[in-house]
């Protein structure tokens, strides 16, 4: 993994239409939500050191970019689905921190109710379909998303994001080949942070050139972004996005970025298989909001007190969220009976036919 | 009553399913062009084009998880696996996709997609393609099986799997497909067998047999001799739907007849019989008058060999030999 | 005697055959350099380097198979599942092909491999990471597979399923990796404990609680309540393995107390628990003086909530009360 | 797919040192082998038809140049395995016909007691480990055997032969991406019939090239073969088997061939997905056997007669071998239950302790 040195020589990506056409208030949205993402899990990983939240916590800090950016360029028929690294993705979807939040903590006011957890946030309405915990096995899914927008007759397209090591999963590959056999509007991204768990790229994958490349033995369409810069990650995935709306084809893209914390917050060695210097420079050099805030305040859209007022914020409201979430019930023993046939549910006559439930 | 056979009943229940309602979709290996390798949806993609009826590459893993995908979104696939013996290479999709993903969604997306196809041994076709998975699946809560064993009922039930809101996994056998049988005609309303609906399919008052999918044939067959040969009377109880269980079906015959012999395609270990022993004997302790006995598969992949495979699965005779232990 | 937690004991089970049969690979998803992602391989790569110890890209299907195919060269792969829960997507490979092939070649191949790892629920990581396939697998013939629950049992079964010719799946559980108990000093001789033999784990005389994994601990600590409590002395059989399964042991506790709790993480339908109260029933009819019971997990997809996961699945208190219906 | 027109710009594989140094005995032995691997199948669809045979039946017919080339390179450290459709990599490794067809009939005699039937043919002594029924079910296993090799410090390689449909399997990906980052002797040969079962490649497959050229995606070598000419097969297909044995690399070889009867004898549609013109294109101008035949009798290694002879030889072989198969008794009930644990069939301890078995 590898980001380009800034340089001159480096295309400006605002210049793009699509960034072009942003407003200042959009701009400064997108700077907002990415520090969102960040203060939320600034509190959540506080909270689940606290032992306030269980299992595993996969912080998206570094990454915000990815979520923000692309998701940034949806509209009402395009759907997003990605791994259990997904807090950025709910936020970014519309998710309100509350019921995040609450979802971590296990309680019954989450966006699940307390039964999926930090790997498992959905939203439905808000076109964000998980949240997945197998590797890999979110990519058939979000192939689903773009049939079912396509077989609906509707223009849009389905955002399936996954890691560098999900890559070497059989179902992405089958999921590549049928995505462009069926010319499907869905658009994979692969979130390149350099890592799966201490396994390196190079470690866990056979490429040529890079991961996304492997899209030509599809003969599908591939790009590379920086995900640093999230103009460069919007000017990009609007491309495929609209490659997939206009002629329903699909593309593999592949995004550079990084993660700063471990695997998960459980993840002792962090720090072991990466270099205190890779992190660092990271941090100071590409960091995604440090990078849009520098430039928002250079274009004159924002100034640092504006800036440091978002932060305020969203700190605040990531605060909130633990008190709300704090505050909120558990769920009941006999919820954990709830959501799991449609049919009992809403009590249908097929849900009350026949035994559905085997407890002893 | 017509006569179809239970190809013609289960193609006429997608048939009608398709008029009805224009989200479901057929899909698989070789369902449209090809008209099916067991060409159980012959003439559909001539019917219905290529919209509605959709071959797919062998990829049973991206194949299923994209129906999946597909149902969150409200179509209502129904996927053929060519044998539910490839479950194995989609099996992640299967049960942690189709039957988690709405429970961890604390119940904001259901999926509606019907995956059937044959899942029985006694073709020669050897271990890797003779999985018998109905206990299996029907161990993941999220998910409903269904095994019917006749004409009638297969039609009846893969109309009420393709409405059910949640996945229904549907199996049928390759060996019942070309028997026959009355099955309601369409001009006669519509014929939908609900879900979790047992049928007695002979009645007797002395000994049980419970069993589903190709067993209930044996078992009637079997029902037959011990009448005639040995005096003995059987109910014939057919359960039809694994999941949900009609259990209630299941104590009423044991409470009557008092002695139970189950009969299931799977291997001895687990299965469906070992789950509905389990209920009998905490539900019916005291109304049994012997122990539950049960005829299953012997206890080693499936054999290729047409010689003896038979012997290997449950059969007539086999049934007759458990029954005479305690009748 | 010395004490080890239950990670050490394995990690030490493994040492030892790794020392002894040259042929014996670990392999897996970060099981070499990062350690193990629960430490059980900690310190291995070091000591034996690259060959011996190996990481894996996430490709369960792949890297298994290719174990699975080295073992039929004679290689002796011990691989582990980060989870067991992603048997999900090798799942064709391990039920097809280490399953079948010996089977499929008349016997003319063996596969000596282990798959190994943690199998349970209890840690908050919600349905896709708490599968519990104990039973599932123990029902494919060609399968072994072993479950257990302390220290000294880890070690010896570890090692008597590295040395075992056919495939064996080894259910650890991340629960009781931290646990500690006992465990016999090299220097007193090679440690190995037989598959297919249970282990008594507490003697009683009013009713027996049989189980395996973590559940065992949870039936000790049931049993020393309801003796307390209760007056009711209970026979604790931990299973150990579950195929081959030590059935003269169930029949024994079972002739000795006349009632019996059968406790299993997994979901109710079907799982170990189903397949020995099935057997039980068979053949302790007789001896029975209340039905069989089962303490089971909720029969739903695993809840994440840390609040209520542990209502979801079997513990002290729910085997008690469980217990108390027919004491 | 499509074959190179005969023409005088074709270069001569004759000439590869790996041809060029075959005696007339061992030329005249490939033609010996492919025709007895064709009349053993005559034979047996004449008793599958019968209904001697029971299950499926897929014919290697018109492929036969594939596993006899490609076999033919094959030293003591060489291993192959195969799908399905399997006999003719069976008789090209060495299993004898009576084995063979005796598993066919299901008999006590064959190569696995019956146990196994066509799809599942295995000969561990021979190197050839079957024989698998999972489209791509045997890929990682041919990958495994690789390691194997590697792992025991022997130089030699595995050949793992799959289908034009069995590429967009996910076992498949995964083997590959292994094979690359592991460096592990093994080489994938798709036998690319142009169909997997009524699909044709385009209706499966979406592909840059051709299929072998997916190996790109995993910085792998590949190559592609006019399966007509044995002479090819044998030239191209050592170069990869030298990769695998001295440099330990993989290779994805893509060999064009056809199949002239249906996908299995109970095909009813093999006439309906290909036309009769495709079909007796190939059986007429790329029929592998007449190629090879007339080469021979051109290079003066072979008279008419004496291939006369060879196919009454191998005809004859079959007819005997049918006469075994039929002799030969049938597996009786109590063998169903040999052969699940080796533990158990050797008797030893472990195989006496605690039940194995569980039938009612
Ligand atoms: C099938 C499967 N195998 C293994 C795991 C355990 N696991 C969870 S995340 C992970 C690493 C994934 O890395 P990557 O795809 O790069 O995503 P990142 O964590 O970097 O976002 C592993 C091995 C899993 N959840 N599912
Ligand atoms: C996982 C799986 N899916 C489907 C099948 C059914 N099936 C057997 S062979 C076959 C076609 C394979 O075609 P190809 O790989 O081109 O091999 P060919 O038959 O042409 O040799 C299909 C669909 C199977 N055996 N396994
Ligand atoms: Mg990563
Ligand atoms: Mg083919």
């Amino acid at each position: 993994m590898s980001f380009p040195a800034a340089s001159s020589h480096r295309l400006d990506f605002a210049s793009s239409s699509i960034n072009r056409a942003l407003t200042a208030e959009q701009k400064v949205q997108l700077l907002r939500t990415m520090i969102r993402i960040r203060r939320f899990e600034q509190a959540a990983l506080k909270y689940y050191n606290a032992g306030r939240i269980g299992g595993f916590l996969h912080l998206y800090i570094g990454q915000e970019s990815v979520a923000v950016g692309t998701i940034s360029l949806c509209g009402e028929n395009d759907h997003n689905i990605t791994a259990y690294r997904c807090h950025g993705h709910a936020i970014a979807s519309g998710m309100n921190m509350n019921e995040c939040m609450a979802e971590l903590f296990g309680k019954a006011t989450g966006s699940a109710k307390g039964k999926g957890g930090s790997m498992h946030l959905f939203a439905p309405d808000k076109n964000f379909w998980g949240g997945h915990g197998i590797v890999g096995g979110q990519t058939p899914l979000g192939l689903g998303l773009a049939y079912g927008l396509k077989y609906k007759g509707l223009q849009g397209s389905a955002l399936c994001y996954m890691g560098d090591g999900a890559v070497n999963q059989g179902a992405f590959h089958e999921s590549l080949n049928l995505a462009a056999l069926f010319e499907l509007p869905v658009v994979y991204i692969i979130e390149n942070n350099g890592y799966s768990m201490g396994t390196s790229q190079k470690r866990s994958s056979a490429y040529r050139g890079c991961l996304a490349q492997r899209a030509e033995a599809y003969d599908m369409e591939w790009d590379l972004i920086d995900g640093s810069d999230i103009y460069e990650v919007r000017a990009k995935t609007q491309i495929a996005m609209e490659r997939a709306r206009k002629e329903s084809r699909p593309t593999v893209l592949e995004i550079s970025t990084y993660r700063y914390y471990g695997h998960s917050v459980a993840d002792a060695n962090a720090k072991k298989y990466r270099s205190p210097e890779e992190i660092e420079n990271y941090k100071n050099n590409h960091d995604p909001i440090n990078t849009f805030r520098t430039r928002l305040i250079q274009e004159g859209v924002i100034t640092q007190e504006q800036a440091d007022a978002i932060n305020k914020e969203a700190a605040d409201e990531a605060a909130a969220s633990v008190a709300f979430a704090d505050a909120s019930p558990a769920p009941t023993i006999e919820s954990i009976m709830d959501d799991v046939y449609w049919e009992v549910d809403e009590k249908t006559v097929a849900g009350q036919t026949g035994r559905h439930f085997f407890n002893d | 009553m017509r006569t179809l056979t239970y190809r013609e009943a289960l193609r006429e229940g997608m048939d009608e399913e398709l008029a009805r309602d224009e989200n479901v979709v057929l899909m698989g290996e070789e369902v449209a062009q090809y008209n099916g390798a067991y060409k159980v949806t012959e003439g559909l993609w001539k019917k219905w084009g290529d919209k509605r009826i959709v071959d797919t590459p062998i990829s049973e893993a991206g194949f299923i998880g994209m129906g999946i995908g597909a149902s969150m979104l409200g179509v209502r696939p129904v996927m053929e696996l060519m044998f539910w013996s490839f479950h194995s290479v989609a099996f992640d999709q299967l049960v942690s996709n189709a039957a988690c993903v709405r429970y961890m969604s604390g119940g904001l997306i259901n999926c509606p997609i019907v995956v059937r196809g044959p899942a029985n041994g006694g073709t020669a076709v050897g271990a890797t393609h003779s999985h018998i998975p109905e206990g299996m699946f029907a161990a993941f809560p999220g998910l409903k099986v269904v095994a019917p064993a006749t004409p009638a009922d297969v039609k009846g039930l893969i109309k009420a799997a393709i409405r059910d809101n949640d996945p229904v996994f549907f199996m049928e056998n390759t060996l019942l497909y070309g028997t026959s049988g009355p099955v309601p005609d369409p001009a006669d309303g519509d014929f939908v067998i609900p879900l979790g609906v047992a049928d007695l399919k002979r009645e007797g008052s002395d000994l049980s047999l419970i069993a589903h999918g190709r067993s209930v044939i044996h078992c009637l067959e079997a029902a037959e001799t011990l009448q005639r040969d040995h005096g003995i009377s059987c109910d014939v109880l057919d359960l039809r739907t694994i999941r949900p269980l009609d259990q209630e079906a299941i104590f009423k015959t044991v409470r009557k007849t008092h002695r139970v012999v189950l009969v299931d395609e799977s291997k001895a270990f687990g299965g469906v019989s070992a789950m509905v022993a389990t209920l009998i004997q905490d539900h019916c302790f005291d109304d049994l008058d012997a122990p539950i006995k049960r005829v299953t598969s012997l206890d080693a992949p499936a054999i290729y060999s047409p010689y003896v495979e038979n012997e290997q699965l449950p059969n007539p005779r086999r049934i007759v030999e458990k029954v005479l232990t305690i009748a």
